[in-house]
């Protein structure tokens, strides 16, 4: 077998593109946080079980209600915007003259109640999504076996994105969005009506949430805790991409699924293992790195990234200094 | 009442509480309320005095949990040795976090301090001396000074509260100390005191490491009262549990954080048949302090006096 | 993994005084026998033990009072530990300080179990391990004062294992949760592959808990082995199943549950468990005694029995006949009654409590059904075999339990 | 003593990204005078004033304080060299009383702010002279009330009360009389003339009434750049300086 320190070539383009399909579902959920984040400086907790929402949503139409997969990925995202609404209106409003600590708190505590109904009601093994006939099955690539429903993530996700990228900065809505994050007195004067703006933005980032999880139905079991288990990953795809930038949380996030990729692929902690385990000394100042960079630690290695970006860069990678 | 009468009124009745609980509540309850109480006032001292939020205060707590279950079960030594090494590592530990986390403020500061614990968390879980997922378990109480049986509920629960009552005073006296004002200067407004000539991030530095080690502390006696080092205590629930304490008690009160940890360790204890419904309800209790109750529950009686 | 962050608000312990009038013969500390259910009411594993294992020890409770007419009052009382071993110690100590409890049933996670453990035999009160799966419980932290009930890794691990590469599964990888139980769990099964002639290609860790699996199970697929075991549970087993599915592995490729309960072939579904193998103590649809005892558990018509309710309902009946026959809820007398007693239920075939509170039963491969042969709610598994009490458990030869005289 | 400028900034720039906020500014300030600072919004007085106190970094060019390379050092050290600052919103620590707002000034002084082991009444030495700095801003009635339930003016006062408690050599002071009516206009404007005795005063404010009662020299900026400096009489005849303000100084 040819390969680059016991990963095939071939096994190694199989783990981007792997990574690739997960990067996607992370720039989803950070673009939604960072639109939220942007305007209403507000961290949202609440994101993972939004998320979660999304889900059981469609799952629960399809049960009961007969709607099928292409029904739910629009009515879905809808219901569960409507609702972050109300919860804007209702509650997180209140909260904009004080601390960014208490928008986190408040959400957090949002975040616990919808998971813990959520469970109360549907328990906790989960529920199971069919991947819609149309998505089914797949293609062999030679390398790797590419299910249908995986490439239709990816796509659908990026024009998601870039379309949400797109509006925010290329057009006259998305420049209102933005005087508002720097100047909301001063575009309330122009006549903007900037409350029901800030409504508006919140549903839509909560909308994406809810999309995504749609999205991730058919993929992972549809359980109470999807979005928990997910969420503090995706906090910190937003501030390696800078706490509110667009571009920001969906390169960031498309990237943290690549590197995941190569991480979980074993690839660099074999490498770290050929380079030094036969220099004593070297061997054991490494082993703690090549713990933090084995296939076992993918989950951390994020945070490390996140470390090391802040220290270098304290806004993130694509955020401004203010 | 002047506060510096409603200080002393409180003292005394945390001395006469503290004194009394055995006989009221069953002891080992009554260890745990001192231990996450002593937790979530160290905690308070980054939150409430300096503006500092944590998110990853879990960290100290488990490490020393440990380090001291470590210390004495499979080392041998005595258990003020073990908690001394528990406090000190977590002081250390402290140190390196701290250096790291003071460099960004705000979010970010909660951001970069969730990362490291989750480091932590990991190391917790891989260490092979950490027992993983079954934890550290049977670790023995020992005999104080190699004296007094620390197995006797009475006994243990007097040593823990011999080591809250010092604990806390330090906390109470850093906030009323020469540093408190510096502390709570920064915390108002940081870059006025930066131009003071405050070197800001030594005093913060300051905090978080005595803030790390007295959360190293209240870990260390923990594991002697359960006998016990899990991964509970490392994980990030324990550090949302402190904020939750430290919020509902009343965040830059001195005894809010104790007033919070005997609610929230009452609802844990005498709550769970509720099942499903606790993290409703824990949720709830977050929801309604954030949007009605900000100065929490020692914050709001304050004011009460006052009138 | 936001199991729940805290606890609860004011609660009312649940009690149920089922009593019968005082005779006179047995001899019972404070005048009544009391069980603590104390279990995973809210967390990851609330839906196989749970609220439903303090039904199944409610049950048994009415069932021995109905049956024997003892001559001692009975209660019940249930706590959720949140598996944390913290809380669970707590309120075992509790419990017996202060509610003067006999006997502690369920305990669901290694790590309650094993604390809860410490605690018991350090107040010489007995546990009846039904919930968790570790072999350190019956190993080196076993106590005389604890029974493990329902089943273990191990018991799994070789069931599955030897089934597998008998019917033809020689080559394997493995997808191991990266903490002790998964490595365990692994260690097991690769031991019984190897000495039935199978090979073990590789392995890769991953993180506790995981969602995406695809890039492991791509790992799986390029090893070339004939089976993939899963070395975890729960939401990581169903979602590695999952996507084995989505991305072709199998059935190509053939998977190997090594910790499956119904509740996890019930929410994955049919299409993607179908044909898997895996190990099980108890099956509801068994024969018309487990299905009797099944349509009774159900006490929201959404509920079938796991094996892990259904130990707790024969460990209960058990030690309570244990303490009839005693004639006192003395510790030492009843765990001697308990040992000495073989058990024989709709649970239990052939069991007996060995000296390291192993009890050893006959254990069942079952395998899952197609979509097609399903043809009612839960109707799930064919048992293919019966697997022997005395072969299912590791053996007292290998036990490193300090009370295993050698 | 030094020589006959305290403070002296040479070919100073600032960029952000791509944007040249401060460009070249050469600054003299002289030894006890009122230097005040002026120019459009947006001209870069506060940058300047956060390059001098280190708050941010220079691109380019150096500050000397008393003779002495300031440029690479961090904004404490340089606050403890005795330049001391004030901020556009006023800069008091809203939740301790008004007394403990000027001991933190004189606090340092102590040596004893890592103390925290000791009580804080071993700060009650520090009381007389707070209490004497009180005096002199008019506050002395108000010692005991937390800060943040003084009127507008009354913080700006406190401001300067705790800035001299450092006993500074170079007062900055950014837009002292931001915000306030007419009358407390004229109590700041007397307390600066106050306190700047013996002292050295740099200011930026946009005032120019205030500017030309108080100051010695002035120096006007725009676009990031010195546009003319000299006594006010001077400065105001400027053509263009006032072509610079034609159109802009109408606040």
């Amino acid at each position: 077998m040819t390969g680059i320190f016991g990963v095939s070539i071939q096994g190694l383009f199989g783990q981007l593109l792997v990574g690739l399909l997960n990067g996607s579902f992370y720039a989803i959920l950070s673009l939604g946080l960072a639109i939220i984040f942007g305007l209403l400086n507000i961290i949202n907790f609440a994101h993972g079980a939004q998320y979660m929402m999304g889900a059981f949503l469609a799952w629960i139409g399809m049960r009961y209600l007969g709607v099928n997969y292409w029904w739910a990925l629009l009515l879905s995202p809808l219901l569960v915007g409507a609702f972050g609404m109300l919860l804007e209106r209702g509650m997180l409003k209140k909260l904009y003259k004080l601390d960014h600590l208490y928008g986190l708190l408040l959400t957090f505590g949002l975040a616990l109640i919808i998971e813990g109904l959520f469970r109360y009601r549907f328990g906790i093994s989960g529920e199971s999504y069919p991947v819609t006939e149309l998505l089914a099955g797949g293609k062999n690539l030679g390398f790797m076996f590419l299910p249908k429903y995986r490439v239709w993530v990816v796509a659908a996700s990026l024009v998601v994105c870039f379309g949400t990228w797109f509006v925010i900065e290329r057009t006259k809505l998305g420049s209102y969005l933005r005087a508002g994050t720097e100047n909301p007195q001063l575009l309330q004067a122009f006549g903007v009506n900037v409350p029901l703006m800030i409504t508006l933005t919140y549903g839509y980032g909560v909308a994406l949430a809810a999309f995504a999880g749609v999205l991730a139905a058919p993929i992972f079991n549809v359980n109470p805790v999807m979005g928990s288990n997910l969420i503090i990953v995706v906090f910190a795809v937003v501030v390696v991409g800078g706490m509110g930038s667009i571009m920001g949380s969906i390169v960031t996030g498309i990237g943290l699924g690549l590197i995941e990729g190569i991480v979980k692929s074993g690839m660099i902690a074999n490498l770290l293992s050929s380079a030094f385990d036969s220099v004593p000394v070297a061997g054991s100042i490494v082993y703690p790195i090549k713990l933090l960079l084995s296939p076992e630690a993918s989950a951390v290695t994020i945070f490390v990234i996140m470390a090391i970006v802040l220290l270098v860069r304290p806004a993130g990678l694509f955020g401004r200094e203010r | 009442m002047p506060p510096l009468k409603m200080n002393a009124v409180a003292w005394g009745l945390l001395v006469v509480a503290g004194l009394a609980a055995p006989f009221l509540v069953y002891p080992v309850f009554a260890m745990k309320i001192l231990c996450l109480a002593l937790f979530a006032c160290a905690f308070n001292l980054l939150l409430g005095y300096t503006g500092l939020l944590s998110f990853g205060h879990a960290a100290f707590l488990g490490t020393a949990g440990y380090v001291t279950g470590h210390t004495v079960k499979v080392l041998g030594f005595q258990p003020e040795i073990g908690i001394l090494a528990g406090t000190a590592t977590a002081a250390a530990l402290g140190y390196v976090i701290g250096s790291l986390a003071i460099r960004r403020s705000g979010i970010y500061f909660a951001m970069i301090t969730l990362a490291l614990a989750q480091m932590v968390y990991f190391m917790s879980l891989q260490m092979p001396f950490t027992g993983g997922e079954d934890g550290l378990q049977g670790v023995p109480r020992g005999k104080l000074f190699g004296m007094i049986d620390l197995l006797h509920p009475l006994y243990m629960y007097y040593f823990v509260f011999a080591i809250f009552l010092p604990g806390f005073w330090v906390i109470y006296r850093t906030i009323h100390s020469p540093f408190g004002q510096v502390l709570k200067a920064i915390r108002e407004n940081e870059p006025r005191a930066i131009s003071l000539g405050y070197d800001v991030e030594k005093y913060k530095l300051t905090a978080f490491v005595l803030s790390a080690a007295l959360s190293g502390l209240a870990g260390a006696t923990k594991t002697l009262v359960f006998q016990l080092a899990s991964l509970t205590d490392v994980h990030w629930h324990m550090s949302g549990e402190v904020v939750l304490m430290t919020l509902l008690g009343g965040m830059g009160t001195v005894f809010g954080p104790i007033v919070g940890a005997i609610v929230v360790v009452s609802l844990q204890n005498y709550g769970a048949n509720i099942g499903e419904w606790v993290i409703v309800i824990t949720g709830t209790i977050f929801v309604i302090c954030v949007l009605a109750f900000r100065r929490g529950i020692v914050g709001e009686l304050a004011i009460l006096f006052k009138r | 993994m936001k199991r729940k962050l805290l606890s609860a608000l004011i609660c009312a312990a649940l009690m149920i005084h089922v009593g019968a009038t005082a005779g006179a013969a047995t001899k019972v500390s404070d005048g009544v026998v009391k069980i603590g259910v104390l279990t995973d009411m809210s967390g990851t594993y609330s839906d196989l033990a749970g609220h439903g294992s303090l039904v199944a020890v409610q049950m048994a409770v009415a069932d021995f009072i109905a049956k024997e007419k003892p001559d001692f009052k009975i209660e019940v009382i249930s706590a959720d530990h949140q598996n944390k071993g913290d809380i669970a110690a707590i309120k075992a100590r509790e419990w017996i300080d202060t509610e003067k409890v006999d006997v502690i049933v369920d305990l669901v996670t290694t790590s309650t179990a094993l604390a809860v453990m410490k605690v018991a035999k350090e107040k010489d009160r007995i546990t009846l391990v039904s919930g968790a799966a570790s072999t350190p419980i019956t190993n080196e932290q076993c106590t005389d004062t604890n029974v493990h009930w329902t089943y273990d890794t191990y018991a799994l691990a070789v069931g599955t294992g030897k089934a597998v590469v008998k019917q033809g599964g020689k080559t394997w990888f493995f997808l191991t949760a990266d903490y002790a139980f998964g490595k365990s769990l692994e260690k097991n099964t690769s031991d019984v592959v190897l000495k039935e002639g199978g090979k073990v290609l590789g392995h890769v860790l991953h993180p506790f808990p995981a969602q995406d699996f695809s890039s492991f199970l791509l790992q799986a697929q390029s090893s070339g082995a004939q089976v993939i075991g899963l070395a975890n549970a729960g939401n990581d087993t169903i979602n590695a199943i999952k996507q084995a599915a989505e991305f072709g592995i199998t059935p190509k490729q053939s998977l190997a549950g090594l910790l499956m309960f119904i509740t996890d072939v019930h929410s994955l579904g049919l299409r993607a468990t179908q044909g898997m193998y895996l190990t099980t103590g108890f099956y509801w649809d068994m024969n018309d005694e487990t299905r009797a005892f099944s349509k009774r558990f159900d006490w929201d018509n959404r509920h079938k029995p796991t094996m892990v309710q259904a130990g707790d309902y024969s460990a209960t009946y058990h030690y309570l006949k244990a303490v009839k026959a005693a004639g006192t809820d003395d510790t030492k007398a009843v765990m001697a009654k308990m040992k000495a007693t073989p058990i024989n239920d709709f649970f239990a075939k052939n069991g007996k409590i060995r000296v390291d509170g192993r009890m050893v039963h006959d254990m069942y491969l079952a395998q899952v059904k197609k979509p097609e042969e399903s043809k009612y709610a839960w109707d799930y598994y064919h048992i293919r075999q019966v697997i022997p009490a005395d072969q299912a458990f590791m053996p007292l030869s290998e036990s490193v339990c300090p009370l295993v005289k050698k | 003593m030094g020589s006959e400028y305290l403070l002296e900034t040479h070919s100073l720039s600032k960029e952000f990204r791509g944007f040249v906020a401060v460009n070249d500014v050469s600054l003299r300030v002289k030894r006890g005078s009122i230097h005040a600072l002026i120019g459009p919004n947006g001209a870069g007085k506060t940058t300047v004033f956060n390059l001098i106190t280190k708050f941010l970094p220079p691109t380019s060019g150096k500050i000397f304080f008393d003779g002495i390379d300031i440029t690479r050092e961090k904004p404490a050290q340089t606050a403890r060299r005795g330049v001391i600052r004030s901020f556009q919103i006023s800069a008091v620590f809203p939740h301790l009383t008004v007394l403990e707002n000027v001991r933190i000034g004189l606090q340092r002084s102590l040596g004893t702010s890592f103390h925290f082991w000791k009580s804080e009444k071993t700060l009650d030495v520090l009381n007389d002279r707070a209490m004497e700095l009180l005096e002199a801003v008019d506050l002395a009635s108000f010692a005991f009330v937390t800060t943040v339930e003084l009127p507008y003016g009354r913080k700006r006062a406190l401001e300067i009360a705790t800035t001299l408690a450092m006993d500074p050599e170079l007062m900055l002071l950014d837009e002292p009389t931001q915000g306030m009516g007419h009358e407390d206009v004229g109590r700041i404007v007397e307390l600066i003339r106050k306190v700047s005795a013996n002292r050295t005063v740099l200011m930026v404010e946009h005032n120019l009434s205030v500017v030309a009662t108080l100051s010695d020299t002035i120096t006007v900026m725009q676009r990031g750049s010195i546009l003319a400096e000299g006594p006010y009489i001077e400065v105001s005849k400027n053509p263009q300086v006032l072509e610079a303000y034609v159109g802009t100084a109408d606040e």
